[in-house]
C-alpha cells in the first residue's frame, strides 16, 4: 500500500483508506490497457512493516516518525521505488508497549508478510521485539539510538544503520564538555535503563578525559517533581549534565530555575528531554545560554546544507523544526531523520542484493552488512556516516548547540572518529 | 546543602504535593464514601482537568492570570459534566455494583485517555502560572506560586468541608452515604445525590489538576500517579473521612519527600510504598478511620 | 386514605407479596400480624416505594404512588420508622431531625412538636445519634418521621428490644398520634401490646393479606388468635 | 448439578485442549503464534481466577507473581546459565513463595484494603526492578539467549515447540482449575466467597484456605511468567507493571469469573478485539474502553458466566 501524502503537518497514514485506494488501484492496473502504466513499478511491491508508537509514552515521537516515513516513502516511489518495485509501508501501532510491539512484529511477519520491519524507537520495545524478529527471520532495522544493537546482544537480523547509539554520542561529546564547560560533573538522569547508559558511558568518558563525576542523581521513573532532588547537587559542581526523558522536562527546567536562580552551574542536556517541546514555552527561558546535544540541528543553521533544506521541505518542517502548518507543533528533529535515512539504506542494500522477493532476504542483509559509508546527501541529510557491518551500528557526527534567543545554535560538531569504540562482538559470525 | 535547609525544602515540596493530593483524593473519597464506587477513571478526570485548563488558557490568551482564572472555573465544570453523563449512562445502569463499576471505569479510563490523545495530542503542554515570583531563602530559591497552591488547596478544602457540614446538600450527601434506603424514605433524591457526588468528585480532581498544571504541564498520561496516590490516601485516611483524607495526604506527601532525604529516591519510593502496605495491614481501617469499611 | 390494592412484590426471583391489600383511615391504628418472613416489612417498604410492586396499586388520598419515584411517598405525607431504627448514626440528633423536615419542607414548628413528645432528645441535639441509647434512638426515629408531619406513619417493630418503661412511652405516643388524627400502620410482635392500642388487626400469611378483625373482637375472643398462623404462642 | 452435567463439564475440558491441539495444524501462521501467546497469558488469567473468581479476593498485585516467574526464569538463565526446565520449577516456587509472603500480610485485610495492599506490594516490587537496574536492565529489559531457551533438548523458539509448550502449560492450568473447582478445597473457597463469617463458624480455618489459594494462584501466574520469558525471550519491568495486574482482572471478568474456561475466552477475545480494532483506527483504545463498558452493561457476568446463567447451568 502506498502511504498517501496529504498536506504536510496534518497527514497520517490511514490504513483503511490507503487499503481501499490500493484495492482500487490494483483493480485498475489489472484491467487490460492499463498494464503499460503499471510498468513503472514492476511486479509485486516491496512491503515494509513499520511499527509506530502512536499511543503510549512514545506517542510524541511516533507521530513524527510516521510523518517522516510518509514523506520518505513518497520520495522513494517517485524515484521508481526499490529495484523497480513500488514500496508499501504498512503501519501498526504498538502502544509503546513491549508485548504489543512483539505482537506487531509477528503480525508483520505472518499476516502482512512484509519484506522487512523498520522504525522501532523505544528501547524496551526494541529489546522485546528483537528476539522474535530473529526467530521469524525478519530483517529488523531500528531507529532507536539505544546501545542494544551495537552491544551485539541481539541477533543477526537486527540493524541500526540510521542513527548513532548512545554510547558513541556520549563519548564523542565528553571531551568538548570537559574542555569548554568544566571538569566536575553532576549527572541527573532517569533511574531506568536509558538513564543508566548515560550514567555509565558518560562517567567513563569523563574519567578518561581527566574529569570527575562529583554526584550521580537518579530520578525514579514515576517522578513528576524534581525540586527535592536538587539539594543533592554538590556546590563544587561545574557542569550539570541532565537527561530527563518524558513529559516532566518543563517542570524540571522550571524548578531548576526556581532553585538556582542565576547562580547556576553550566548546564549540558540531552535534547531528548525537549524533543517536540517548543523552546519558546514559558519556563524554558531559563535554558538560555545552556548547551544541548542534538542528533540533527532542529533550527536551520546559517550554513544549512541543501540536503537539510530538502529534507525539511519534503517532511513539511520549517526552519524552526516545527510543522509548517502549525508553528506550535514542534518535531522530534534530533531523531526522526533516522527513519528517512534508514529507508534509503534499505533501498541501497536491497538494490545491491538485487532483491525482488523474500527469497533474497539473506542476500539483502549481507548486502547491508557490507555497506561501509553513507556520504552526506539527500538520502542522508544529517551528514556523512560510517557503518560497522560487524556490530550493525552506524556512526555519525554529533552536534552541540547553545540556546540563544530561544533557538539552538550549533557551536560544535564532533568528528565521526570521536564516537568510535572497540567492537563488542561480531554479528557476522552468527548464523541467519 | 546542609541538612536543615535540605529537610526544609523536602517539607515544602511535600506540602505542595500533599495539598493537591488532598484535593484529588477527597474527590475519590467522596465518591467512594457516598456511592461505594471505586472510580478507576478518577485519574483521567484529573488529566482532563489539566488538558482543558491548557485549552482554556490558550483560548483566553491574555494575561496568564486571566487565562488561569478562566481555566479554574471552566475546567471543573466541563469535567463535572463529563462525569455526570458517565454516571447517568453507565454507573446508574449498573446499580453501582462494585465489581461492574471497576470494569466500567477502567473502560472509561481508556475512552477518556484516547479521546485526550486524539484531540490534545501526545505532547506535554505548559500553562503559565498566574503569578511568577521567586521566594529567595538564604539557602535556595523557591517558587511563590507553589506556596499559593497550598493556600488555594486549603481554601478549597474548607469550602468542601463547609458544604458537607453546613449545607442541606451536604446533609443529603452524608445521609445517603450512611443509609441509601432510609435516605430515600425521607424524600432524599438519591439518584440525583449520586450524580452530584460523582460530578463533584471529578470536579475536585479537575481543580487539583488546574492548580498543578502551571507546575507540571498537561499530558495525556498524567492521570496514572494521582490515581494511585489518591487510592492510598483514601484507604489510609479511612473511608469518606474528610479529616482523615487531609491527614493521610500530608503523611503520604511528606513521607516520600522526607524519606528521599535519607535514601536514594527510588529506594525511598519503595520504602514509602511498603510503609503504606504495612500500615494498612496493621490498621485495615486506615490510620484515622474509626469504623470498618 | 391509604389504600393498597392487590400488590405483588418480588426480591429477584422470590415473590414476597401476592395480591396484598389493605386500607387505612384517618386516626386509625392498624396492626399487621404474621410470622417472620410473611411479608409485613416488605409491605411497608412497598408503601414507601422502596420496593416496586409488579402489579397492583398504592394510593394516598386518591394519589396513585405506584409508579412515582420513592421520594413521592414522604412528600405525600407518609412517615416511616424502619425496623432497627436506621438512624443516620454519624449525623447528630438535630441533623437527623433536619432530614425529616427537609422531606416535606415542613416548618421548624414541626420539629418542636416532635420534641415535645420526646423531651429527652432536646438535651442531646448536638450529639451523634449513633451514641444514643436504644430507647433514645427509637424516640429519635419516631421524632424524625414526625418532623414531616405525616398523615400516615408506618412503624416497623418500634418496641423491639426496648425496656418496658420505654415500650409504654412509645405506646402513649402512638395513642397521642391517633388522637391528633394521624393514621398508624404498625408491625408488632407483642400481641398483648397490639391488642391494647390497635383499632384493627390484619393477618398476613405467605405474602397475602388475610382476615381483618377489630382489636376489640380479638380481645374478647383470644382463641381466634390461634387460628392465625401461630401468632401468640 | 447432575452427574451428567459433571461428565459434560469434564468432556468440555478435554475437548478444548484437544481442539487447540488440532488447530495448530490448520491455523495460518499469524493466528498460530497468537494462540500460543494467548494460551500463556490465559494461564496467567486462570491463575488469577483462583483467587478472584473462586475465592472472591480482588487482588491488584498479580503482576508481581507473573513478574516473579518472568524474572526468576530470565535472571537464572541470563546470569547462571540455568536451562528452561529447572528455571521453570524454580520460577513456580518463587511465585508461590512471593504469593505466600504477600498473603501472610495482605490477607489480614479485606475488600478495598486488600486491593490496595496487594497493589502496593506489587508496586514496590516493580520499583525494586528499577532499583536493581544493573541486573534487571529495568524497563528496557533484556533478551534471554536462544541457546538457553531449550526444554528437553527442543528449541522453544521453534513455532511448533512453542505452541506445544504453551498448550501443555495451558492444559496443566486447566487441569489445576478444574480440580480446584470440583474439589472440596474449591467448595470451601466458594463458601468463603459467599459468606466468610459462616464458613469460619463452620470451623474452617479461613485464613489458611485463602493463603493456600493465593499461593497456588501465585504459582500458576509465575508459571505463566516463566513460560513467557522462555517462549518469547524477553524479560522486562514493563511486564511487571501495574498494567499487568489489571489485565488478568479484565480477561477474567470478560470471560466470566469462577468459570474454568472464562479466562481463556476473555484473553482470546481481548487480544482479537485490540488486534482487529487497531487495524482500522489508531484510536483502538477507545473501542476497547467502549467494549468494556458495553460488556458490564449487557453481559455483567462475562461471556461464560452469562451463558451459564441463561443456557448452560452445568458449565463449570
Amino acid at each position: 500500500m502506498t502511504t498517501k501524502a496529504a498536506k504536510p503537518g496534518s497527514f497520517r497514514v490511514n490504513r483503511r483508506t490507503a487499503l481501499q485506494g490500493m484495492a482500487g488501484a490494483a483493480g485498475l492496473m489489472a484491467a487490460p490497457g492499463f498494464v503499460r502504466y503499471a510498468q513503472a513499478h514492476s511486479g509485486a511491491p516491496i512491503k515494509l512493516g513499520v511499527p509506530i508508537h502512536r499511543t503510549g509514552i512514545g506517542a510524541s515521537y511516533g507521530r513524527w516518525y510516521e510523518r517522516v516515513l510518509t514523506a520518505a516513502v513518497k520520495l522513494v516511489n517517485e524515484g521508481g521505488g526499490i529495484a523497480g518495485h513500488r514500496v508499501e509501508a504498512i503501519v501498526e501501532d504498538d502502544g509503546t508497549d513491549p508485548r504489543r510491539g512483539t505482537e506487531v512484529i509477528e503480525k508483520f511477519a505472518t499476516q502482512h508478510k512484509v519484506d522487512a520491519v523498520f522504525g522501532h524507537l523505544f528501547s524496551h520495545v526494541v529489546n522485546a521485539a528483537a528476539p522474535r524478529a530473529g526467530e521469524l527471520k525478519m530483517p529488523y532495522i531500528v531507529c532507536s539510538e539505544g546501545h542494544h544493537v551495537a552491544s551485539v546482544k541481539l541477533n543477526r537480523y537486527c540493524f541500526q544503520p540510521g542513527i548513532t547509539d548512545v554510547k558513541s554520542q556520549v563519548q564523542s561529546m565528553a571531551p568538548w564538555v570537559m574542555a569548554n564547560l568544566g571538569k566536575k560533573v553532576t549527572m541527573i538522569f532517569p533511574d531506568y535503563a536509558f538513564g543508566h547508559d548515560h550514567r555509565d558511558y558518560f562517567s567513563a568518558a569523563v574519567k578518561a578525559k581527566g574529569g570527575e563525576v562529583v554526584a550521580l542523581i537518579p530520578i525514579p521513573p514515576t517522578e513528576t517533581s524534581f525540586t527535592r532532588h536538587f539539594p543533592k547537587i554538590p556546590a563544587s559542581t561545574e557542569v550539570l549534565y541532565h537527561v530527563m526523558v518524558g513529559p516532566g522536562v518543563l517542570t524540571f527546567v522550571k524548578e531548576l530555575g526556581q532553585h538556582f536562580g542565576s547562580k547556576r552551574p553550566q548546564l549540558f542536556g540531552f535534547v531528548d528531554s525537549i524533543e517536540a517541546v517548543d523552546l519558546a514555552s514559558p519556563a524554558l527561558e531559563y535554558l538560555e545560554g545552556t548547551h544541548f546535544w542534538e542528533g540533527n540541528p532542529r533550527y536551520a543553521q546559517a550554513n544549512q546544507s541543501a540536503h537539510d533544506k530538502f529534507f525539511r521541505e519534503r517532511v513539511g518542517v520549517d526552519a524552526n523544526g516545527a510543522s509548517k502548518s502549525d508553528p506550535k507543533d514542534v518535531s522530534t528533529y534530533a531523531h526522526m531523520f533516522s527513519v528517512w535515512e534508514t529507508l534509503f539504506i534499505i533501498k541501497q542494500a536491497m538494490e545491491k542484493a538485487d532483491y525482488h522477493g523474500p527469497e533474497k532476504k539473506v542476500a539483502f542483509m549481507e548486502a547491508l552488512e557490507s555497506l561501509k559509508e553513507f556520504p552526506e546527501s539527500r538520502q542522508h541529510p544529517q551528514g556523512r556516516k560510517i557503518f560497522n557491518g560487524k556490530t550493525h551500528q552506524v556512526f555519525g557526527h554529533q552536534f552541540i548547540s547553545k540556546v540563544e534567543n530561544k533557538k539552538l545554535k550549533v557551536v560544535h560538531k564532533t568528528s565521526i572518529e570521536d564516537g568510535m569504540y572497540p567492537d563488542e562482538g561480531d554479528y557476522t559470525k552468527m548464523s541467519f | 546543602m546542609d541538612f536543615g535547609p535540605y529537610l526544609l525544602l523536602a517539607t515544602m515540596e511535600g506540602a505542595v504535593g500533599a495539598a493537591v493530593l488532598a484535593l484529588t483524593a477527597l474527590g475519590l473519597s467522596l465518591v467512594f464514601g457516598v456511592m461505594r464506587v471505586v472510580n478507576v477513571a478518577h485519574g483521567e478526570f484529573f488529566m482532563l482537568g489539566a488538558v482543558i485548563a491548557w485549552w482554556v488558557a490558550h483560548l483566553v490568551g491574555a494575561h496568564p492570570a486571566l487565562g488561569f482564572l478562566a481555566a479554574l472555573v471552566v475546567a471543573p465544570i466541563m469535567v463535572g459534566l463529563v462525569a455526570a453523563v458517565a454516571e447517568r449512562l453507565v454507573l446508574r445502569r449498573l446499580g453501582y455494583d462494585p465489581e461492574a463499576t471497576i470494569v466500567a471505569t477502567i473502560g472509561l479510563l481508556y475512552v477518556i485517555q484516547q479521546a485526550a490523545l486524539s484531540t490534545f495530542g501526545p505532547d506535554a503542554r505548559p500553562v503559565e502560572p498566574p503569578v511568577d515570583f521567586r521566594i529567595l531563602l538564604p539557602w535556595f530559591g523557591y517558587s511563590g506560586y507553589k506556596l499559593l497552591v497550598i493556600a488555594a488547596a486549603a481554601a478549597l478544602m474548607l469550602c468542601v468541608w463547609w458544604v458537607l457540614a453546613r449545607t442541606r446538600v451536604g446533609l443529603m450527601m452524608r445521609a445517603t452515604r450512611f443509609d441509601r434506603e432510609t435516605a430515600r424514605a425521607f424524600a432524599i433524591p438519591v439518584d440525583r445525590v449520586y450524580g452530584g457526588v460523582f460530578a463533584l468528585g471529578a470536579m475536585l480532581a479537575a481543580v487539583g489538576a488546574v492548580l498543578i498544571v502551571p507546575i507540571q504541564q498537561a499530558h495525556y498520561l498524567m492521570g496514572h500517579d494521582p490515581l494511585l496516590l489518591s487510592f492510598i490516601v483514601v484507604i489510609i485516611g479511612g473511608l469518606g473521612s474528610l479529616r482523615g483524607t487531609v491527614l493521610a495526604a500530608l503523611v503520604i506527601g511528606m513521607s516520600d519527600g522526607v524519606i528521599s532525604v535519607f535514601f536514594s529516591p527510588t529506594l525511598a519510593k519503595i520504602l514509602a510504598t511498603l510503609l503504606v502496605a504495612i500500615v494498612l495491614v496493621i490498621r485495615p481501617t486506615g490510620l484515622f478511620g474509626a469504623r470498618a469499611a | 386514605m391509604l389504600k393498597v390494592d392487590r400488590i405483588d412484590c418480588c426480591y429477584g426471583n422470590t415473590q414476597v407479596l401476592r395480591g396484598f391489600s389493605l386500607e387505612l383511615a384517618c386516626g386509625e391504628i392498624l396492626c399487621l400480624l404474621g410470622r417472620n418472613g410473611a411479608g409485613k416489612t416488605t409491605a411497608l417498604k412497598a408503601i414507601m416505594g422502596l420496593v416496586k410492586p409488579r402489579a397492583g396499586a398504592i394510593t394516598v388520598d386518591g394519589v396513585d404512588l405506584t409508579h412515582l419515584p420513592a421520594e413521592a411517598a414522604p412528600r405525600h405525607g407518609i412517615g416511616y420508622v424502619p425496623q432497627g431504627r436506621r438512624l443516620f448514626a454519624d449525623l447528630t440528633v438535630a441533623e437527623n431531625l433536619e432530614i425529616g423536615l427537609m422531606a416535606r419542607h415542613t416548618p421548624r414548628a414541626a420539629r418542636e412538636r416532635a420534641l415535645d413528645l420526646f423531651p429527652a432528645l432536646r438535651e442531646r441535639l448536638d450529639q451523634a445519634s449513633g451514641t444514643l441509647s436504644g430507647g433514645e434512638q427509637q424516640m429519635l426515629a419516631i421524632a424524625r418521621a414526625l418532623c414531616l408531619e405525616p398523615k400516615v406513619i408506618l412503624l416497623d417493630e418500634p418496641t423491639e428490644g426496648l425496656m418496658p418503661s420505654m415500650v409504654a412511652r412509645i405506646r402513649e405516643v402512638v395513642s397521642t398520634l391517633r388522637r391528633q388524627g394521624t393514621a398508624v400502620l404498625l408491625v408488632e410482635q407483642r400481641v398483648e401490646a397490639v391488642l391494647e392500642i390497635a383499632d384493627h388487626v390484619l393477618f398476613v400469611e405467605n405474602g397475602r393479606s388475610r382476615d381483618r378483625l377489630a382489636a376489640a373482637e380479638l380481645r374478647a375472643r383470644p382463641e381466634l388468635l390461634g387460628r392465625f398462623v401461630g401468632v401468640g404462642d | 448439578m447432575t452427574a451428567g452435567g459433571l461428565d459434560r463439564a469434564a468432556l468440555l475440558h478435554l475437548a478444548v485442549p484437544a481442539l487447540l491441539f488440532a488447530l495448530q495444524f490448520v491455523l495460518p501462521d499469524y493466528h498460530h503464534v497468537n494462540l500460543a501467546r494467548v494460551m500463556v497469558l490465559a494461564s496467567f488469567a486462570a491463575g488469577y481466577n483462583i483467587v478472584f473468581g473462586y475465592t472472591g479476593l480482588l487482588s491488584l498485585g498479580h503482576a508481581m507473581f507473573f513478574g516473579a516467574g518472568l524474572y526468576t526464569a530470565g535472571l537464572l538463565a541470563q546470569y547462571a546459565g540455568v536451562a528452561a526446565a529447572p528455571g521453570f520449577v524454580l520460577a513456580i516456587l518463587a511465585g508461590a513463595l512471593f504469593a505466600a509472603l504477600v498473603g501472610i500480610l495482605a490477607l489480614r485485610t479485606s475488600g478495598v484494603s486488600f486491593m490496595i495492599v496487594t497493589l502496593m506490594f506489587a508496586q514496590a516490587a516493580y520499583l525494586a526492578l528499577h532499583y536493581f537496574g544493573d541486573y534487571t536492565r529495568s524497563d528496557e529489559g533484556f533478551v534471554v539467549p536462544a541457546e538457553l531457551r531449550r526444554l528437553f533438548g527442543l528449541a522453544l523458539a521453534d513455532p511448533a515447540t512453542r505452541y506445544f509448550t504453551a498448550l501443555a502449560l495451558f492444559t496443566g492450568t486447566l487441569a489445576v482449575c478444574h480440580a480446584v473447582a470440583r474439589s472440596s478445597f474449591g467448595r470451601v473457597l466458594a463458601a468463603i466467597r459467599e459468606n466468610e463469617e459462616r464458613t469460619r463458624m463452620l470451623g474452617y480455618d479461613v485464613f489458611a484456605y485463602k493463603l493456600v489459594a493465593l499461593a497456588l494462584s501465585g504459582a500458576v501466574s509465575a508459571a505463566a511468567g516463566a513460560a513467557y520469558a522462555m517462549l518469547f525471550g524477553y524479560v522486562g519491568a514493563g511486564l511487571a507493571s501495574i498494567q499487568y495486574s489489571i489485565y488478568p482482572l479484565l480477561w477474567v471478568l470478560m470471560g466470566g469469573a469462577a468459570t474454568v474456561l472464562g479466562p481463556f475466552l476473555g484473553t482470546l477475545a481481548m487480544f482479537y478485539l485490540v488486534d482487529t480494532a487497531s487495524g482500522f483506527t489508531s484510536a483502538y483504545l477507545f473501542l476497547v474502553g467502549l467494549a468494556l463498558i458495553a460488556l458490564v452493561l449487557f453481559f455483567p457476568k462475562g461471556v461464560l458466566g452469562t451463558l451459564r446463567e441463561r443456557a448452560l447451568p452445568w458449565l463449570p
